[in-house]
């Protein structure tokens, strides 16, 4: 288990991080989701001893070691430009680690070719790293972090210097990697993708400070505030005056129809912001639907987004959803359509104006 | 930033080659006066020059020459190789400062070097008296020398180091303290590795200066005499003639001893 | 690529802390040889440096070697600005040649810089019979300490322009190419102000090492005696008395002036 | 109108472009879609007259402009990295080219409030560029590029310097200005994203070639070869051999099921690649469509990625299939559920082996 107390450093004002707590479970997969700049791989590199921080306290399974060196915490880190050695190939680059804890030679091979078998990349053993591809690097400073047996596993911006498809395609890779091995890990991006198929746990990383953690779909439908629900590309944020507040959840008043949300502590006559992801609106000709939440309005455009296709809707108010492009098809929908707009209340969520 | 990107060929850009012909007055300038004193020596002179190499007078002040600059590149290194990785490395109160204590050598005329040096160090001075106890003379010998070599060249080797150790990407000795390496496993084994080329050639630099600097060693030691003294002795005593030979010998020896470096220097980083 | 990132600061780096302490001794060496002069001088020596500052041959020769390293300085602005624009834009057939004859001034030693542009420049030399009929004399004169001058420093002016163009992004220029500018335009009004940083500090790099330049000049034009030449003559006839409050008065002009450009230079780029 | 014909370029080997012929009509959004490396700049600046190609020829509006400097040539050129004039402000970054062209102040102030006014910089104008953010300063390169009223503008890679929310902000502020100014525009980029937003019609470029060139939904549909396929993340790639060939199509036998594919030319018996989207896979729990083509399978993972999910499903060959939350809480499915797979045959596409 990965405990961080109350971890500050203001460095000149740069990269400062503010008083940020964080536990990880012993074999979680961590996600610290932020955009550039927030400070996320110094908090890396407190977390592996290689900066100290200026107050707050780190501990490894339950032992503090805020103060040792990062050669004693047994960590495997992986830079997002993945570090190799320029001078070994890539078997050197993976005993690294095993040599300095004098391993012997027989038990380092056996240690090698099961990552190599694992990471498949046996075929790379004898080439000098400044001649591989980025994908083909990036699994071999997985296997050199992975093969000293880190107790927990650091990953810096992991996929962002690889292309598209070597991007996805790790991607995939690590997720089974994971599920086989269950290695504590923390992995830094500032990819919601990454975070959304890997993350047992995400933790929302904003100019140094941590403003969210939770599970994925958490984040992504109930974000703490306006910044993370604009981070995590809520494109509907209406403003609404809450009219009533009952068990059932707030009656508001939005674009002159009465919406009912789920259960918030707001008082009648209070402004709320009232947010509701794209994909969480439902497009229809008619009122053949039992949503309660309802308008019609005018398609205004519709982006074909290879998965999905996003449709501008003026409702009175700028409606977006995300819908497929059988929906699309079958609705007979292009720029100046009128259309239906349907969400659950239990798709709303309110957030403090 | 360094931009390494060359951006466009020459064609088409006529400003270019203007700047090109512009350029390369300065080329031939360096290019005639070289060409000038080698073809006067070796095709006029060739008796002249073959009676410098039989002159045990110049071949032992010529190895003087090299020898104690190599010594001063070898204090320099062992010396500037710390300096310059903590100066890569660290930011410090006074590191400035420090930076620029390098840079003074290249900025003072040599002759003042000299003079400042001869002052610290003669037999009567602050540091000498202490060293002639201990046996090391430096006026008007070896250590003397190797003394005003050091000064002048010691700049060049810590620079070049230093852009040595700040091309080592600073991740890898991260990583490698990850892996369970301590700092000096790390230093040792990549960074120092990493950066041996810059090491090299900063060390051939140091060693050019050194061989090349008349006036501060001039001041402290005229005898024994390094081949610049001696070249300007013969030119005072007998003229072009006894001094071009000895010029040229020296030319020779420096570009061999510095190809013959390069080339054993050439690996990947 | 240089990382510029400053990796961790000291503490908790034993290694970084001892090897900080072994490159302070090379610091020392330089401070102590420096302070031993200056303090020498201006304490324990005051009148000799009152009477220095009023002895005319001092003064005239301390501007001469000012003025002198000034005019060097300059043509190797005119002619080393294209070059380096040249070499930092461009790539050719042949540069790495002529970049390797940029560099070979510093490794030369400096009397046989000395004796080849005599032999080059003197009045019945190759060239210098040429520019005596059109009323340039080198052989002891102030163009003699120019063109050696100018020998040894035009290398420290070339290599810093064309950093400074290296490090001004070649995109500007080809933004401002598309945005209707010839290349003239661009390089006039975009890379040139862009490198003045960097040109404005080769500049005095090289006006440096033209002051500081002893060996070379001494041969070409022992007289009109630049400040070097002055010192080794006093230093030889009157000692250290005599010659300690030059060098120290050298030191403060060279200091001054430098300081003085550098602050005038402090650009943001 | 733009054209390139047979352009060829050598750089010893590298950045090299093989035969590269293109046609970009007026008012067009052109994008050269392609992986990092594939010589995209280097046609850029090629068009742009930076660089002169070994062969072949550049027209624009019917005029060969192949052997014309750069600045004769009226082009809007924007890089990835902006490269705004540092020692100039917002103002005179912009001012650059009219100033050049001799405009009089009164009239580039006219010009200069309009740009400003459009791309709602005024508040940046009298800013030191080199403290504006990314998105700002994207923004005033843009203007710049804009100024001189070009007959084409050159986008190279617009968006890959922005964080994510820039980026889709700046994206749509894009789309809106070209459906406004409909200057005839080439972008390259390597996101299939911006190319599927903002593109008329797509290039595929790998390695230096054209690949493909289309309109989006051709190029996402109906990929040329397998290498195109994979590059636009068409994730179901299955082999099959023909076992009849009608006008309705082709009949392929895929995973012991014959399935009906569009008419394509092929022999019965040879091998071929049945490609689909992931999108165009429906999942159902019974029987009740008309589709022909279906299998069972049992759900492998599902992925949540934001406006879709990612659903593997194991029918004795791998498919995947992008759904809507929605469609999974309605069919209840999870790993290990039974699920119903079920594609059009339009939906198909086959490619060479």
């Amino acid at each position: 288990m990965l405990e961080i107390v109350n971890v500050s450093n203001d460095w000149n004002g740069i990269f400062a991080l503010k008083d940020i707590t964080l536990k990880v479970n012993d074999g979680e997969y961590f996600v610290i989701l932020g955009p550039t700049g927030a400070g996320k791989t110094l908090l890396m590199e407190i977390i592996a001893g290689l900066y100290y921080p200026d107050s707050g306290k780190v501990s490894i399974s339950n032992k503090d070691v805020t103060q040792l060196p990062p050669e004693k915490r047994n960590i495997g880190f992986l830079y997002q430009d993945y570090s190799l050695f320029p001078h070994y190939d890539s078997r050197s680059n993976i005993e690294y680690g095993l040599k300095i804890r004098k391993v012997p030679k027989s038990e380092r091979e056996t240690i090698i070719e099961g990552l190599s078998s694992m990471l498949d990349i046996g075929h790379l053993m004898d080439r000098d790293v400044t001649t591989l591809s980025g994908g083909e690097q990036q699994k071999v400073a997985m296997a050199r972090a992975l093969a000293i047996r880190p107790d927990i596993l650091l990953l810096d911006e992991p996929f962002s210097a690889l292309d598209e498809a070597t991007r996805n395609r790790l991607i995939g890779d690590m997720k089974e990697l994971h599920k086989k091995e269950r290695i504590t890990t923390v992995h830094v991006t500032h990819s919601q993708e990454e975070a959304m198929i890997l993350a047992d746990r995400i933790a929302i990383m904003m100019d140094g400070r941590i403003v969210q953690v939770g599970e994925p779909k958490e984040i992504f439908y109930k974000p703490e505030n306006l910044e993370v629900a604009k981070f995590v590309r809520i494109e509907n944020i209406w403003d609404v005056d809450v009219i009533e507040n009952s068990d059932k959840g707030l009656l508001v008043r939005l674009n002159g129809y009465e919406v009912l949300t789920p259960p918030y502590s707001k008082e009648i006559g209070e402004r709320a912001r009232l947010l509701i992801r794209p994909e969480d609106i439902v497009l229809g000709s008619g009122e053949n639907t039992s949503a309660r939440n309802r308008f019609m309005g005018t398609v205004e455009s519709i982006e074909y987004r290879g998965f999905f296709n996003m449709v501008r809707i003026d409702c009175g108010l700028p409606v977006v959803a995300a819908i497929t492009t059988q929906s699309v098809q079958e609705l007979g929908i292009e720029a100046g359509s009128k259309v239906g707009v349907f969400f659950k209340s239990t798709a709303l969520h309110v957030v403090p104006i | 930033m360094r931009y390494v990107e060359i951006t466009n060929s020459m064609r088409k850009n006529p400003l270019s080659c203007i700047f090109f012909l512009i350029g390369l007055v300065i080329i031939l300038f360096v290019v005639a006066t070289l060409f000038n004193l080698i073809f006067k020596t070796l095709f006029l002179n060739m008796e002249g020059f073959r009676d410098i190499l039989n002159d045990p007078a110049v071949i032992s002040s010529i190895w003087l020459t090299m020898y104690t600059s190599f010594l001063a590149t070898l204090i320099a290194m062992v010396l500037g190789i710390p300096l310059a990785y903590v100066l890569a490395r660290h930011d410090f109160f006074g590191k400035q400062i420090i930076e620029s204590f390098i840079d003074i050598p290249v900025i003072i005329p040599h002759t003042v070097a000299g003079i400042a040096l001869f002052s610290l160090l003669m037999k009567r001075g602050a540091i000498g008296g202490f060293f002639e106890s201990i046996g090391i003379v430096f006026q008007d010998s070896m250590w003397g020398i190797v003394a005003a070599m050091l000064f002048v060249s010691y700049p060049f080797f810590v620079n070049a180091a230093k852009d040595g150790f700040a091309s080592v990407n600073p991740n890898l000795e991260k990583v490698a303290r990850t892996l369970g390496a301590s700092q000096s496993h790390a230093f040792f084994h990549v960074t120092l590795p990493l950066s041996v080329r810059h090491i090299v050639s900063g060390a051939i630099m140091s060693w050019a200066r050194g061989v090349s600097e008349f006036g501060a060693v001039v001041v402290i030691a005229y005898y024994p005499m390094i081949a610049s003294t001696l070249i300007l002795y013969r030119f005072n005593t007998g003229g072009l003639a006894e001094s071009q030979p000895i010029a040229v010998l020296l030319i020779i020896m420096c570009f061999i001893t510095f190809l013959a470096f390069r080339l054993a220097s050439k690996k990947k980083w």
